[in-house]
């Protein structure tokens, strides 16, 4: 309908497509904006997900009883052992008589930063091995495409297991095993794309004239490959979550002490049928993260790929 | 398209329903009485002579010692031996066997048998040191006298017949094991391979049926067991499936369904709506207690006036309360309740004021971080460090946690004799007894030469010669042997070198359509059930 | 993309590499991780014998031979099924490993035969309704059921059926075993109780199969509502279905036998994934809520027994189970194609 | 006279981040039994049209105006209705065969399918059936029955889908370049079979072509479209021989036609990019004979010499 109603001189057209083509920029931050205009989805998983991470950041402010949001067993326990939730414990208590909702809001630093630290490693080592492969061919872009399927096929969890028997329980033990196995997976989404970049005129050309391999991948290849990494990246935020919660629940990762969703749930599984707030409440708090950062990311891809975002009507 | 797929919808619907509606009426009526024991731990092997774990729950039903012990009433009860005599000086024992009984196999009972289970159990430990046969190591020589009659020469003087009816390491299998493995002597590892692959060969009034450790066992009756005469227990089951289930919310689960009939180990939170609901409960004090050892080999727990400060510092009532919902007796002494050599007013009162004093007293600075050595696996374990983390916070002492499988644990435990200053500072184990005599608590756990166990890296020459002492008193004199326990565990709690936090009781639950009278079990016999005693329906 | 006989041989040449690799990298988790090897392998074992058996270990560890022959020696081992004896379960850790892997594939084959028809149903339904409000609806929910944590959802179900009286726990009822007569042969026992006719068991076991498997199908269900709604989008505009459309073919057939049977491919190869990521929530759910027996209580058994062993078996079979799927997936993704010349 | 097609003011767009018009409001009307021929370059919006005949226009497209076929309303604003239509009436020899065959199913399957559908016939009927159309576009019918498309060459693949498209026994046809991928002894075969079919059962066909030669040949009446609107519409002799729009002129000059001798000329210039707007008429860019009025408005259509033409010329 627009073209119908501008009635602008035919320049128009020219000033239209460089227009068009500013829009379709494939800058992450551009592509975020885009999807911000565009989709509500997006705007419940920002929302979502910014409630969280401010929730986090706030944990001690909000938690009525940091003391137990950090693990301590309250003097009172013996009075407050699986309260179902009050007032005073809007959550109930756990079987050593700490407040479950302070153990929730501590929780969401433990799932942030689990998150964090997962998703920034595995991509940094993704886009590297990705990129590499891409760039050199040949005898190294085989053994690198080998290392990625190889550890794409091992389950994070097994890994936790051995590592847990290895260095024991901890933020190291279940990060590491996500990062062992989750960079894998940036790393063949970027050497898809990468090989496409390196195929492209100006790469060659620059290549040609003698710029240094290391200049060209990052000033094209790296640049032109990593929004769509980026993308599934924050596509994953809530599948980091679901299979580092999953490592905790089974005991393999974080101690038992702390204030992490899987480690409660763990705590709460067996007097389930009596005290059911204690597991109830930091599942729904993995669920609605999850889902926000997931909402996010699948507005995201839609952007990248518009294929996915026509309109549709039934027509046959 | 829609319609097809509407219509295969209600068939499988109704096929569904059907199914289920099936299911519960054509339930099969019981014909066979069954019991189903839940039990909470998988079994580690069924070697009679080396098993020194959690296969005892299955080895309790299928072979039998010379003699049953029951602490509780300080009473014996014969079992293979029909009755024992010893000298003067307790260095020789002669046991009258039982005749007319028959193994697992068919072959028959005598004391060749006898002989050659107690020197494996001894010989194995002796070589390898490997299962609990250590109990038998003042055994010299055995004699056979005659078919049924059996001579025990010792190197020193014990109390023969409470060895004979140790938990482990004292039963008896049949000689024909021998040849039907091909082992080339009674030490052949073949024996071993044998028996784990479920094989009985034993003289109890079960047999292996079906053996994946894992999964389950199951047990059926010996028709030809000797003992069936003299229980006269018509009703006694006919199989007996001990089934696997380590998690507590599943043992909770099977009761319920009516799929298990016994439990070893619901939720302790769950007791009180179990028996509101019509379910039976078997209370039993165990002599399974929980034992607190301090690394004494490193700074700050190497200063006795430290360690009793915390010891003070523990509120036990609150603890039996939270960690054990009270399904324990506060501990006193090393040795728990209703055991030989238990002793009261061993507990340490909870003071902080006086915990605040022993603190100054040692000179320790506060803040101080201490190391806390758990079992992960257990509830009421990470319910204690959690709660010790938090009461000792206040004294300034700051507690790391450090949770470990439990081969883990002992691993790191063992380490205090070659590295106590990379030993945490806390450690807790739990133990409970082979033989009824306190010297199993107090030289394992306490001596020096007992570098397996002794996880305080305990080193008392005094208290030790006491130990010894005692135990060889034992055979010669029983009361003195006891006075000498007692003044052993004194030094032990002047000096703090660990705090028995408490004796477990258990609470077996169980469905009510099954009886489980008072001499079904033994608190020797950790969760063994003598089945025999048990009525169905 | 027409693909070749050669492709398959490739693709199962390379997957057999990988398994390799895989191998190698958990025999370089025993000898590079911090402490000795061979006391890892013995299962930190103490006490007079402790000498001895960490030098079995040693032994079969070939800890004296060069590096490339120890890898060689235990790469030669595991392939031909020999990873010792388990410290936690004193049996071979590969047999102990298939026994409960049946259980736990049982469960999953189930999760999946019972939900992947609904989710394509829906997701179908969902292209064909694309920008309505059931569209909306169906994609939310499909988002929703991928995001939900497994052992969550499994605590709530679970809670539920003890509410309503019906505790739902472990595999089979023993007892109800014992009484009929019901022996396993294949280890999946809805099938062992189908082959001895033995429909009592067979209603058991699939009573208790029901639950967890909705739960673990959870997963693959959002999957399967979305990716088959982005597959059929896609393939409604192909030519073919165009040119069909045209001709007037019946439009239950061209959803099916056109749209739908091209995005079969892409299909399969997707829950190639999806399956061995479900295995994952069967090992977490089963376990720990259902009480099952399968390779969710080895993976708990070996932390609990230190049993190194078991926890480098679970790696290799798990890894390879993988493998296996993601192959089967490829392979028939080609094979499914009339295209592919063989 | 039946009108087989009639088209008024029919504008077709299709919808990304805005609507994008490929067809921006034509007029023509077809009778049963003619040959009507849509001309252009590749994006004018003949296959748009075409499409829209045969009631496969994608699901993202929009449309306004009136398109009626044998007297059914098949697009009336933006709603589409072909309820009865599709393969009844009008069937379609679809542009590029390759891809237009279900490559997961036989031949035959997909002349049952499509039959089926149509007369509900049985196996053995649709057997028989197809045997008579494939024989009918010289193909062995025991050569191509049984094998999967991918399995044929691109002619046999291209004689199939024709077959397929008349075995569904539509009065009216679209075809969209059918003789694209066949050799020049095969393209006159299928001409002449196609005449023939008009000759015999009254078929109705639209021809699809950017190649003016091959449309003179056939065609009753050839339409040409330019940028989304038919510049020029009248019986094909004449267009041939009298363009009287410069586009047309264009094209004319740039082939042989048979038994006039003249000089072949190309002209530069791109067609327009779809999307972009336009002020005057939207031949503009290219045409040697604008004059002010041009740049002006797009004219409308005007009836001259047996023809419709869209030129300020001509007005």
């Amino acid at each position: 309908m627009a073209n119908i109603r501008n009635n602008k001189p035919s320049i128009s057209g020219a000033v239209k497509n460089v227009q068009k083509a500013f829009q379709t920029k494939t800058g992450f931050v551009a592509i975020t904006v885009r999807a911000w205009k565009r989709s509500s989805r997006f705007k419940i998983g920002f929302v979502i997900s910014s409630l969280i991470i401010m929730v986090g950041v706030l944990a001690p402010l909000l938690a009525p009883y940091p003391r137990d949001g950090l693990g301590y067993v309250p003097e009172d326990a013996l009075q407050k052992i699986r309260l179902s939730p009050s007032r005073d414990h809007i959550f109930g208590t756990d079987t050593r008589g700490r407040d479950i909702f302070s153990r929730v809001v501590f929780g969401v630093r433990s799932a942030l930063i689990q998150i964090f630290l997962v998703v920034s490693s595995s991509l940094l080592i993704g886009l590297f091995m990705g990129v590499i492969a891409a760039y050199y061919k040949g005898f190294i872009e085989t053994l690198i495409n080998y290392l990625i399927e190889l550890f794409m096929s091992i389950p994070a969890i097994v890994i936790a297991l051995a590592l847990r028997l290895i260095l024991g329980s901890g933020l190291l033990t279940v990060v590491l095993a996500l990062i062992i196995t989750w960079w894998s997976w940036y790393g063949r989404v970027t050497y898809i794309y990468s090989r496409s970049i390196v195929e492209m005129d100006y790469v060659l050309l620059a290549k040609l004239s003698g710029v240094s391999g290391l200049k060209i991948i990052y000033r094209h290849v790296i640049r032109n490959a990593s929004p769509p990494v980026l993308v599934q990246a924050v596509t994953d935020l809530g599948s980091v979550l679901l299979e580092a919660s999953a490592i905790n629940f089974l005991g393999l990762g974080l101690p038992p002490d702390s204030p992490e969703w899987g480690v409660i749930m763990q705590e709460g599984i067996q007097y389930l049928s009596i005290s059911p707030w204690i597991s109830v409440f930091p599942g729904i708090f993995i669920l609605v993260t999850a889902l926000g950062f997931s909402l996010i990311g699948d507005s995201l891809r839609e952007e990248v790929d518009p294929k996915l975002r026509r309109r549709w009507r039934l027509w046959f | 398209m829609s319609r097809n797929l509407l219509i295969v919808g209600i068939i499988v619907a109704l096929i569904a329903i059907g199914s289920v509606a099936l299911f519960y009426l054509q339930r099969p009526e019981t014909t066979r009485k069954v019991v189903v024991y839940a039990y909470n731990d998988r079994i580690t092997g069924i070697d009679p002579s080396v098993e020194d774990d959690t296969g005892l729950v299955v080895l309790g039903s299928v072979y039998e010692p010379l003699l049953y012990y029951d602490p509780r009433s300080d009473e014996f009860k014969p079992a293979l031996a029909i009755n024992w005599t010893r000298n003067e000086d307790g260095t020789e024992w002669v046991f009258k066997l039982r005749e007319g009984v028959v193994f697992h196999d068919g072959t028959p009972f005598n004391a060749t048998a006898v002989k050659i289970s107690i020197e494996r159990a001894r010989d194995i430990y002796r070589s390898t040191g490997r299962g609990l046969g250590y109990i038998w190591d003042m055994v010299s020589t055995i004699e056979i006298l005659d078919s049924y009659t059996v001579k025990f020469v010792l190197d020193y003087p014990a109390r023969l017949d409470l060895i004979a009816a140790a938990s482990y390491a004292a039963y008896i299998f049949s000689p024909s094991v021998i040849e039907r493995t091909g082992a080339s002597d009674i030490l052949d590892g073949k024996i071993e391979e044998w028996f784990n692959q479920g094989n009985s060969a034993g003289t109890g009034p079960y047999f292996i049926e079906y053996y994946r450790p894992d999964k389950e066992v199951r047990l059926k009756k010996f028709e030809e067991w000797w003992g069936w005469k003299i229980v006269n227990n018509p009703n006694a089951p006919d199989y007996v499936i001990i089934k696997i289930l380590t998690e507590p919310q599943s043992q909770y689960n099977g009761l319920t369904s009516g799929e298990v009939d016994i439990v070893s180990s619901v939720p302790r939170d769950y007791v009180g709506q179990l028996l509101s609901r019509g379910y039976k409960i078997y209370n039993i004090t165990t002599y399974h207690n929980y034992i607190l050892f301090f690394n004494t080999k490193r700074y700050p727990t190497n200063l006795k006036e430290f360690r009793l400060a915390v010891a003070h510092a523990i509120d036990l009532d609150e603890l039996v309360q939270l960690c054990m919902k009270g399904f324990a007796l506060k501990g006193s002494g090393m040795v728990p309740h209703n055991f030989p050599g238990h002793v009261d007013n061993l507990t340490y009162r909870y003071d902080l004021s006086i915990a605040r004093e022993y603190l100054n007293r040692s000179g320790v600075e506060t803040p101080i971080t201490i190391e806390f050595l758990y079992q992960v696996d257990y509830e009421e374990k990470r319910i204690l460090a959690e709660t010790l983390k938090s009461r000792l916070h206040q004294l300034g002492i700051e507690v790391v946690l450090n949770p470990q499988p439990w081969t883990a644990l002992k691993d790191i435990a063992k380490g205090i004799w070659e590295d106590p200053e990379n030993t945490p500072h806390l450690i807790i184990a739990d133990w409970w007894p082979t033989i009824p005599s306190p010297y199993d608590y107090l030289y394992t756990m306490f001596h020096s030469e007992s570098k397996e166990w002794n996880y305080a890296g305990y080193e008392n020459p005094y208290f030790e010669e006491l130990v010894d002492e005692a135990w060889k008193l034992e055979g010669v004199d029983y009361q003195a042997a006891l006075e000498k326990y007692y003044q052993a565990q004194k030094i032990l709690f002047d000096e703090a070198a660990a705090i028995n936090l408490w004796d477990e009781v258990k609470p077996f639950i169980y469905n009510p359509k099954i009886e489980i009278p008072r001499e079904a079990m033994n608190p020797l016999h950790m969760y063994v059930i003598f089945f025999q005693y048990v009525r169905v329906g | 993309m027409p693909v070749s006989l050669n492709y398959i041989v490739k693709r199962l040449f390379w997957s057999i590499l990988v398994l390799v690799g895989v191998i190698i990298f958990s025999y370089l988790v025993i000898i590079l991780s911090p402490g000795d090897p061979a006391v890892k392998w013995a299962g930190n074992p103490r006490g007079v014998n402790a000498t001895f058996a960490i030098e079995a270990a040693r032994r079969e560890l070939g800890l004296d031979k060069p590096l490339y022959m120890q890898v060689f020696d235990f790469v030669a081992k595991v392939l031909t099924g020999d990873l010792g004896i388990s410290i936690a379960y004193k049996q071979p850790v590969f047999t102990i490993l298939y026994s409960n892997l049946a259980a736990t594939l049982e469960l999953l084959l189930c999760s999946y035969i019972i939900v992947l028809p609904i989710g394509i149903v829906l997701g179908v339904y969902s292209a064909l309704h694309r920008d309505e409000l059931i569209d909306d609806v169906l994609q939310s929910f499909g988002t929703i059921m991928a995001n939900t944590p497994a052992f969550w959802l499994a605590a709530i179900v679970f809670l539920l059926l003890v509410s309503a009286g019906s505790p739902v726990y472990g595999r089979i009822d023993t007892r109800l075993a014992l009484e009929t007569g019901f022996q396993s042969i294949t280890g999946f026992y809805l099938l062992d109780s189908i082959l001895q006719g033995n429909i009592v068991i067979f209603i058991d076991v699939l009573v208790k199969l029901i639950p967890p498997a909705l739960i673990i199908g959870v997963y693959p269900l959002g999957l399967s509502i979305r990716l088959s709604r982005t597959l059929m989008a896609e393939s409604l505009t192909e030519d073919f279905v165009r040119a069909a459309v045209a001709w007037g073919v019946k439009r239950g057939r061209i959803i099916w036998k056109y749209a739908f049977r091209a995005s079969i491919p892409p299909l399969v190869q997707v829950f190639g994934l999806a399956f061995a990521y479900s295995l994952i929530d069967a090992m977490v759910v089963e376990y720990a809520v259902f009480g099952r027996e399968g390779l969710g209580r080895l993976l708990v058994d070996a932390l609990n027994y230190s049993d190194f062993k078991l926890a480098i078996g679970l790696l290799i079979v798990v890894t390879a189970f993988y493998l296996v799927i993601n192959t089967v997936a490829d392979v028939i993704q080609a094979l499914i194609d009339p295209r592919v010349r063989l | 006279m039946v009108l087989a097609v009639e088209a008024e003011n029919l504008k077709i767009g299709y919808e990304d981040e805005e609507v994008v018009w490929a067809v921006k409001g034509v007029s023509f009307k077809v009778m049963v039994g003619e040959i009507f021929c849509l001309v252009g370059e590749s994006g004018c919006g003949k296959s748009t049209t075409g499409n829209a005949i045969v009631g496969i226009l994608p699901p993202y497209s929009v449309t306004d105006g009136v398109l009626r076929i044998l007297g059914k309303t098949v697009i009336e604003g933006n709603k589409r209705d072909y309820t009865g239509v599709r393969g009844r009436i009008v069937s379609y020899v679809p542009q590029n065969p390759g891809s237009s065959l279900n490559p997961y199913l036989t031949v035959e399957e997909q002349f049952h399918y499509v039959m089926n559908s149509v007369y509900e016939w049985g196996r053995k009927k649709v057997v028989e059936e197809a045997t008579r159309y494939l024989r009918m576009v010289e193909l062995d019918p025991d050569k191509v029955m049984d094998y999967y498309p991918h399995e044929l060459s691109g002619g046999m693949q291209q004689r199939t889908a024709i077959a397929l498209a008349l075995s569904t026994g539509a009065k009216i046809i679209v075809a969209d370049e059918p003789t694209s991928a066949l050799d020049a002894h095969l393209r006159l075969g299928l001409i002449r079979l196609l005449t023939r079919l008009r000759d015999t059962v009254n078929l109705t066909l639209i021809f699809i072509t950017h190649d003016l030669l091959s449309a003179g040949k056939i065609c009753d009446k050839i339409a040409i479209m330019y940028s989304g609107r038919i510049l020029e519409l009248g019986p094909s002799g004449k267009i041939l021989t009298e363009p009287l729009h410069p586009y047309t002129e264009m094209l004319v000059d740039s082939v042989p036609i048979l038994g006039i001798m003249k000089p072949l000329k190309t002209y530069g210039g791109e067609p327009l990019t779809p999307g972009v707007e336009v002020k005057g008429c939207l031949f503009l860019d290219r045409c040697p004979k604008k004059f002010d009025k041009c740049a002006e408005n797009h004219p409308a259509p005007k009836e001259v010499h047996e023809r419709i033409v869209e030129c300020w010329r001509y007005v």
